[in-house]
């Protein structure tokens, strides 16, 4: 027998990987018609759903905040972007084999690293793997030499710019900043048919339940208690036989490969990749999302990622000018007053009324709150006082005593 | 060859000066005047011509108000008057401007703007105007009390390498007295020898040439040496005079480059300082601090239109006004946010990176609606435009000059204020301990206060700074944040010396790369490098080692 | 007022467009004739393309009202749908979708930066909706559904170039070509630099460079400039963005270059650009574009007080301080040549239309121009201006009449050709 | 000398100059009690710092048990070798549970991110949890966030996570510090009780429970070993009076301060 919010997840999850599809293949007069332009944004919505999960494992849980994640769900989304452009072939302006903006910048020869991307199965490949590998270096680095708390997030947003200045330059032979574009086909699907719009919407969604499911696995772990421990005091943890840098760098490069996976999703449902995605300023965009939803539980993540980005596509059309004020506001908002999140402040209502309820003898529906759906809910108000303790690098010296 | 023409013209003019001047406007000048107002190119060329030919220094005088684009004409009875432009200003709803008769500037009262037709001087007319006043103006300018002025006309001359000027030259060279305007003078004369001079006069020139290093002689001496009628001892003279001029180049690019670094130096450690002594002292990563030098940019641009609007003659200090005013904005805005939100998260970093965040887009898009999305414009004073020359080759930018002045400045008062003052005291108190000073009667909040306020008007000092060389937008603050972060971050937390020291080191290394391997890489370069040297040095360069906190 | 007119617009424009896609029966709605036609406006107005897109914004909604104060197109209003891309380039894909799938708009006006005119132009293809690009751009592009009312290269670089060389421009020798690192300069600067050699330029004579976006420290390049242009005859081609210019234009001053000695040629540097700068510095160099504010015109002069009664009116910042530039008339007189394309195809069906503005001619403040019969560009006039104090342009040369635009540049592909009625876009050319 | 559990040969560690320990000789038997006291900076904490491997000696060996140099090996290796440690302050996972504390800690073959990732707990596992959570009187407040625990019960989770870790060598950092009269007295029988079968090295300023406690009394003064033997002889001792008890105001400050 499941528990009404257990229910609740699964029917959310069903409607997003069957309903939606489903609806927008109704007849348009329908109520319930689903327009390809919704469903096409909601596929959008999801990659970015995907990468959240990745970076609230990482810092969510372990309390590693990085803030050159765009730079993972670059390469995943290039990756991708490579393959893809080679498809088009001589469909392209200039009606030469190669990608249109190396003609222009007088590429005569195709570049050594675009050639494996000709085999669809490498780019599979690569899509996790380029990024993984990167972040295992960069990682591996980072952590061995216990770079920690303010520093990490320091260095990322570091390696955030760098990045977005390479992908820039047109040397590199990755488009420049006009990046990769009009991709026509989808391994050999045409992309301007509804019906591929379809599919990829549906190979996201399923992308990102097992996304979650990974997430979810690892976190009931015992690995995933040392996360959490990891986040709360890494000596002692280090004082308990784990090695903490080997944590960090596992969840490190897990969330990467996710956030490739996003990219490579991206790429092909938005049509176009640039380092715009790259910069720093995305990059803190996606922490956003985590921080909005409700760092440090899974569903918080993915509802932080599809809730901000509808309300900018909305706001950018309705009210222009408001949309940045509204981030901000959003961002110091979810920091002061709800560090856990539109999720953690349903769930305090949640409790509130479950009170309330219990105070009749015969509650109607269970008083558990959302909380106890899949995680073990970290951020508590008491992860506000665990914050500071958990970074003993950070060069705080104001801890209170 | 009308230009040739011209030249000619000039040179027997300045072989033979103090011609007997015309009392009143010629018949022909007095058409000419009429043919400048008309609109046929070749016809308004022949009429810069005919009043350039009377020598009249009165007429050039009108030429070169012409080429400055101050010269009108008005409907008068039939035809049009040329009338000479001064100074405009605003009676009521319109804007006036002074008149003056074309020649002898006689004032003749104001009149409106509107009413008068602006007779231009384009392109092509400039450069046909050019020789005449070249010719008069180097007289003016070598008896100019300013040695720039002076230098400049030499330098001029130089490039032009009329055979005529080089008695002006000597003349000029005899009584010159400062070495710089010696030393243009003198290139001056030997590029002027080089071109017109016989063998020997030009083997000469070209070791002059090579003795006073110039840099503009290269490519003529480069003909020389290539030509084949020239004679061996002229070649030869050329050749090594190339060789000394490259192997000064050589050392004249080192300094440039030594300076370039200084300079991007002093930028980083402005912005960073504020940075730092936030970050360090008191545990935020301030991200807005971007955005509080956009605040201080911005002041400095009201001040500056404040200025225009009120005190047009004293335009010149309202850098000096804007300064200040930009500190205390900047610290203003530094309180309100530290008051306002940033206390409740002491002692929790990340979320004061995400706070300060929050509020840097909340102030960009602020500054968006006040002042429009587009840049402003902020005009340098003179006395921050230009540069000083300090050897052969090299001139260094004032703003850039004051810039690493006002960077040393800054840094002193830091140390003084930190180390010296009791505020200072107080601050390092509440920073090592926060309890124990509140015992012993320090108010932690006035001091964590004081502090943000500190280091947000740091940040509005350097934004007032950067006015002098980048541009002011809303998003100016982006541009830089990182790269400060990453001189606190090498710098180590909480040590000014280090963050000097890493601006230092960040600055010089970046400019030496720079030329090689171009700005981007360059760039890329750095990061990778911090990340690396972090590898041996986890928390910077100045790290405090020793007694491991407990976990 | 204009601003809230708008915002009203909007909502109604929301409402009909959720009513549309939720409810579905477009056809109902547009079938009663007076329903007002739906256009898009496509510019950034936030993040770093803000600076420049804005003005094309208010411009474009400008030439709206103008229409509709004049009964509109078809006895049909025009209604505006102003959406924010924001400057990021995946948004202008996802808005464009937007605009042609859910408000269903007859035509777009919009895009700055080629980079966010490629992330739409598939969207525009695989929907065939109708979009209006009012920027100079790098050419080497044919769409079907897009019209190019901004200038190709040999609108504006090759007379630039032929004018530096030229005996009024001071016959100069050696060119830099500095560059913001984007699409547009790499392929000018390719297209100039095959020119030059053409005109027998040696090699060693040209230097290329490119800085990132928004670069701000200019000290080593004008540096190395300065070495370049000592013994005179040189001059800088520049493709340098906005918002790089300031930086660079006073280092230049600083380090004791003049533009007598070295000139700057520029090809991004408008009067909106000009509006944030110190042009104490710029002051003698020079632009190249196919407008200017003070192009001496009654169309112009009416346009350009419009502009400044329509900026106050609508409180605008910058107010009656705003200025006209190229790309903005390229902009408003897009609107014009759709105006008279659906009035001549009776309907704004976008085939009939696009068939309907081959050939067009208008009377654009800069003067009369012409919608190529078939390449989908616009025949212009070239302008060298010369930038003045008051950071406005003195031009100081012409082109003789109209230039046709050369989407395919006919220095670096010769044998490519763009044509929409004989042939399918771009074609090679029979040797 | 062949049962020593861990033996430092004249150990050097200075930060910036300030010699925390100079040429230390330390050595402790197997199943032995240690208390090691001495006043602030005499580097009580640094000698710990050295053995669990926190702080790497500028000179010297550390050798635990027959012939490992700790020197070479990082925290988590030396605690996998059965060195355990418990803090001045309580350092427990505030956002897990008081079982999961333990569990984490529990001594297990591998603790590398693969196993940790796949092995899930077997009722052996489960009852030595249970039964350290009882040990330290904890058994009931197994569900309970650690973060909801009081000082001393943080306290002895802690002792009872160091453990769960089965050390044979327990390294202990005031551990009454900041307890009641009552409390400190159960923490001084846990500690015995756990010397029974391990071997545990205390620093303590609290003099009442070093008496209660200790066997040996190690005196450390500026970084170095001032002397050695049962309590009584070494208060006897004049050094130790002049140096230490004879400022007895600042052992006492000392407790003040270590009750923040």
């Amino acid at each position: 027998m499941l528990k009404p919010d257990r229910l609740l997840l699964w029917v959310a999850a069903l409607v997003l990987v069957v309903g939606m599809p489903l609806a927008n293949l109704l007849p348009p007069t329908s109520p319930l018609h689903v327009s390809n332009f919704t469903l096409n944004l909601f596929g959008k919505f999801l990659t970015y759903a995907i990468l959240a999960l990745g970076l609230d494992l990482l810092w969510g849980y372990a309390g590693v905040l990085s803030l050159g994640h765009g730079v993972f769900f670059g390469l995943g989304a290039y990756a991708m972007g490579m393959h893809l452009m080679l498809e088009i072939g001589a469909k392209s302006v200039y009606q030469s084999a190669l990608p249109d903006f190396m003609v222009w910048n007088q590429v005569k020869t195709l570049p050594f690293f675009w050639r494996p991307f000709y085999s669809a199965s490498f780019t599979l490949v690569a899509v996790v793997l380029v990024p993984g590998l990167f972040a295992l270096v960069f990682g591996f680095l980072a952590f061995r030499s216990r770079i920690r708390g303010v520093y990490l997030s320091i260095i990322t947003q570091a390696l955030a710019l760098s990045a977005w200045l390479v992908f820039n330059r047109n040397e590199m032979n990755l488009g420049g900043t006009n990046g990769l574009a009009d991709f026509k086909t989808f391994f050999g699907i045409p992309l301007n048919q509804p019906s591929t719009q379809r599919l990829l919407y549906v190979i996201t969604a399923v992308a990102l339940v097992g996304a979650w499911a990974l997430c979810r696995w690892i976190t009931r772990s015992r690995a995933g208690k040392v996360l959490v421990a990891i986040r709360d005091s890494e000596t002692r943890v280090l004082f308990s036989g784990y090695s903490p840098a080997n944590y960090k760098l596992f969840v490190f490069v897990v969330s990467a490969m996710l956030a490739g996976v996003a990219g490579a999703l991206y790429a092909p449902q938005v049509g176009i990749i640039t380092p715009a995605k790259i910069g720093v300023l995305p990059s803190i965009e996606m922490v956003v999302w985590v921080a909005a939803g409700g760092r440090g539980t899974l569903v918080g993540a993915v509802l932080g990622a599809i809730g901000v980005n509808w309300i900018q596509s909305w706001l950018t059309t309705s009210y222009p000018d408001l949309w940045l004020i509204f981030l901000g506001a959003l961002f110091m908002g979810v920091v002061l007053f709800f560090p856990d999140g539109a999720l953690g402040a349903f769930q305090r209502l949640g409790q509130h009324l479950g009170a309330l309820l219990r105070r009749r003898p015969s509650a109607p529906m269970s008083s558990t709150p959302i909380q106890s759906i899949g995680e073990t809910n970290v951020s508590r108000p008491a992860s506000r006082t665990g914050h500071p303790r958990s970074e003993p690098a950070s060069p705080t010296p104001l801890q209170k005593a | 060859m009308r230009r040739f023409a011209l030249a000619l013209i000039v040179a027997a003019w300045l072989a033979a000066p103090a011609v007997g001047h015309a009392a009143a406007p010629a018949a022909d000048v007095e058409r000419a005047l009429a043919d400048l107002a008309g609109a046929d190119v070749e016809r308004r060329e022949a009429a810069v011509a005919v009043i350039g030919k009377t020598g009249d220094p009165k007429w050039l005088a009108f030429l070169a108000a012409l080429r400055d684009g101050s010269v009108y004409a008005r409907k008068k009875g039939g035809q049009l008057e040329i009338l000479v432009g001064g100074s405009k200003s605003t009676q009521g709803d319109k804007d006036v401007i002074e008149i003056k008769s074309a020649y002898d500037g006689a004032p003749l009262g104001t009149m409106p703007v509107a009413d008068l037709i602006e007779v231009s001087a384009d392109r092509r007319l400039r450069i046909a105007i050019k020789p005449f006043l070249d010719a008069d103006e180097t007289r003016g300018q070598f008896a100019d009390p300013d040695a720039n002025v002076r230098r400049g006309a030499a330098i001029k001359l130089a490039n032009q390498a009329d055979a005529g000027a080089a008695p002006t030259v000597e003349a000029a060279l005899a009584k010159e007295k400062d070495p710089w305007v010696r030393q243009a003078l003198a290139e001056a004369l030997a590029l002027i020898r080089l071109a017109h001079g016989d063998a020997a006069a030009r083997a000469a020139a070209a070791t002059t040439l090579g003795g006073l290093h110039s840099l503009s002689a290269v490519p003529a001496l480069k003909r020389l040496e290539g030509d084949a009628g020239a004679s061996p001892a002229e070649r030869e003279a050329a050749s090594t005079a190339i060789k000394k001029i490259e192997r000064w180049t050589l050392l004249t690019t080192t300094v440039e480059t030594a300076f370039q670094g200084a300079s991007l130096a002093s930028i980083l450690l402005l912005m960073a300082l504020g940075l730092a002594i936030v970050f360090g002292l008191m545990g935020v990563i301030n991200m807005a601090h971007g955005e509080l030098m956009a605040l201080g940019a911005y002041t400095t641009y009201v001040v500056q239109n404040w200025f225009r609007a009120s005190w047009p003659q004293a335009f010149e200090a309202y850098f000096l006004v804007a300064l200040p005013l930009s500190f205390l904005v900047a610290a203003t805005a530094g309180v309100v946010l530290e008051r306002g939100v940033i206390r409740h998260l002491y002692g929790r970093p990340l979320e004061t990176l995400l706070l300060t965040w929050g509020a840097s887009l909340i102030i960009q898009q602020g500054l968006r609606l006040q002042f429009g999305a587009a840049n402003v414009d902020v005009s340098s004073p003179g006395w921050l435009s230009g540069g000083v020359p300090v050897m052969v080759g090299v001139t260094l930018p004032y703003n850039r000059v004051f810039i690493i002045g006002l960077a040393t400045v800054c840094v002193a008062a830091m140390y003084w204020l930190l180390f010296r003052s009791s505020a200072g005291l107080r601050i390092r108190a509440v920073t090592q301990n926060r309890a124990m000073s509140a015992c012993l009667g320090v108010r932690a909040s006035m001091v964590d206060a004081t502090t943000f306020a500190l280091g947000a008007g740091l940040a509005g000092l350097a934004g007032c700074a950067l006015t002098q060389i980048g541009n002011v937008g809303p998003s100016l603050g982006q541009n830089y944040i990182v790269d400060s972060f990453m001189v606190v971050v090498t710098g180590g937390v909480g040590k000014l010396a280090g963050t000097i020291l890493a601006a230092a080191g960040i600055g010089a290394l970046n400019k030496g790369i720079e030329p090689a391997l171009g700005a981007v890489f360059a760039k890329v370069a750095i990061l990778i490098a911090v990340m690396l040297f972090l590898q041996r040095r986890p928390a910077g360069l100045f790290a405090t080692r020793g007694r491991n906190a407990e976990a | 007022m204009a601003a809230y007119s708008r915002r009203d617009f909007l909502k109604g424009s929301l409402a009909a467009g959720a009513g549309v896609a939720a409810l579905g029966f477009p056809n109902i709605i547009t079938a009663q004739g007076k329903e007002p036609i739906k256009f898009g406006v496509l510019h950034s107005l936030s993040g770093t393309m803000a600076i420049s897109e804005v003005s094309l914004r208010d411009v474009v909604l400008m030439a709206a009202e103008e229409i509709n104060a004049k009964g509109g197109v078809l006895g049909r209003k025009l209604q505006p749908v102003v959406v924010d891309p924001a400057s990021n380039w995946d948004l202008f894909a996802e808005k464009a979708k937007q605009l042609l799938l859910q408000d269903k708009v007859a035509v777009v006006f919009g895009c700055w930066t080629s980079v966010s005119r490629k992330s739409v132009l598939p969207v525009f293809e695989n929907n065939n909706g109708l979009l209006f690009y009012p920027v100079q751009y790098e050419g080497e592009e044919c769409s079907k559904n897009v019209f190019y009312t901004g200038a190709t290269p040999n609108q504006q670089l090759i007379p630039a170039a032929e004018y530096m060389m030229s005996k009024e421009g001071g016959s100069y020798k050696k060119f830099y070509l500095l560059g913001t690192d984007y699409v547009f300069p790499r392929t000018a600067n390719k297209i100039l630099r095959a020119f030059l050699l053409a005109k027998g330029v040696p090699k060693e004579n040209i230097e290329e460079e490119y800085t990132p976006f928004n670069h701000q420290d200019y000290q080593t390049i004008v540096g190395k400039i300065k070495r370049f242009a000592s013994g005179g005859s040189a001059t800088v081609l520049s493709t340098i963005n906005g918002d790089s210019n300031v930086p660079f234009y006073k280092e230049f001053g600083n380090q004791g270059l003049r533009s007598e000695n070295a000139p700057i040629m520029a090809f991004s540097v408008a009067e909106d650009e000009l509006r944030g700068m110190d042009t104490s510095a710029l002051v003698g160099h020079l632009a190249a574009w196919n407008y200017y504010q003070s192009v001496d015109a009654p169309q112009n002069k009416k346009f350009v007080n419009a502009f400044k009664e329509y900026a106050v009116k609508a409180k605008l910042p910058g107010g009656a301080k705003r200025v006209t530039d190229d790309p903005m008339e390229a902009a408003y007189f897009g609107v014009y040549i759709w105006k008279q394309a659906v009035e001549k195809a009776k309907s704004t069906d976008v085939d009939a239309v696009r068939k309907a503005v081959y050939g067009q001619e208008f009377l654009a403040p800069g003067g009369k121009i012409k919608m190529d019969e078939a390449n989908h560009h616009t025949y212009k006039p070239v302008l060298i201006g010369e930038i003045l104090k008051d950071g406005q342009f003195k031009v100081v040369s012409r082109s003789k009449g109209l230039v046709r635009a050369e989407p395919w540049s006919a220095y670096t592909s010769p044998d490519k050709g763009c044509d929409w009625v004989k042939e399918k876009g771009t074609y090679q050319k029979k040797a | 000398m062949n049962d020593a559990i861990i033996y430092l040969e004249d150990v050097t560690v200075s930060y910036d100059g300030f010699k925390a320990l100079s040429r230390l000789n330390f050595f402790m038997d197997r199943r032995e009690l240690r208390v090691v006291i001495g006043p602030n900076g005499a580097g009580k904490t640094t000698l710990l710092d050295v053995i669990s491997g926190r702080v790497k000696p500028e000179h010297g060996r550390v050798i635990f048990g027959r012939n490992t140099d700790l020197t070479v090996l990082s925290e988590n290796e030396i605690a996998a070798l059965g060195i355990g440690r418990k803090f001045q302050t309580p350092s427990v996972f505030v956002n897990l549970t008081v079982w999961e504390n333990v569990e984490l800690s529990l001594r297990r073959p591998s603790k590398g991110v693969l196993a940790t990732l796949m092995s899930r707990d077997g009722g052996e596992a489960r009852d030595r949890i249970a039964a350290t959570l009882d040990t330290v009187g904890l058994g009931a407040k197994g569900g309970a966030p650690a973060g909801a625990l009081s000082h001393g019960e943080k306290q002895w989770l802690e002792i009872g996570m160091v453990m769960a870790q089965d050390p044979e060598l327990l390294l202990v950092d005031e551990p009454v510090a900041g307890l009641t009269e009552e409390e400190t007295a159960r923490t001084g029988e846990l500690l015995l009780s756990i010397a029974a079968e391990r071997s545990v090295l205390v620093i303590e300023h609290d003099m009442e429970f070093v008496r209660q406690i200790a066997r040996t009394v190690t005196v450390l003064h500026q970084g170095g070993l001032l002397c050695e033997g049962p309590v009584e002889q070494v208060q006897r001792d004049p050094r130790v009076l002049e140096v230490y008890l004879g400022q007895r105001g600042s052992a006492s400050r000392d407790a003040v301060e270590a009750t923040r």
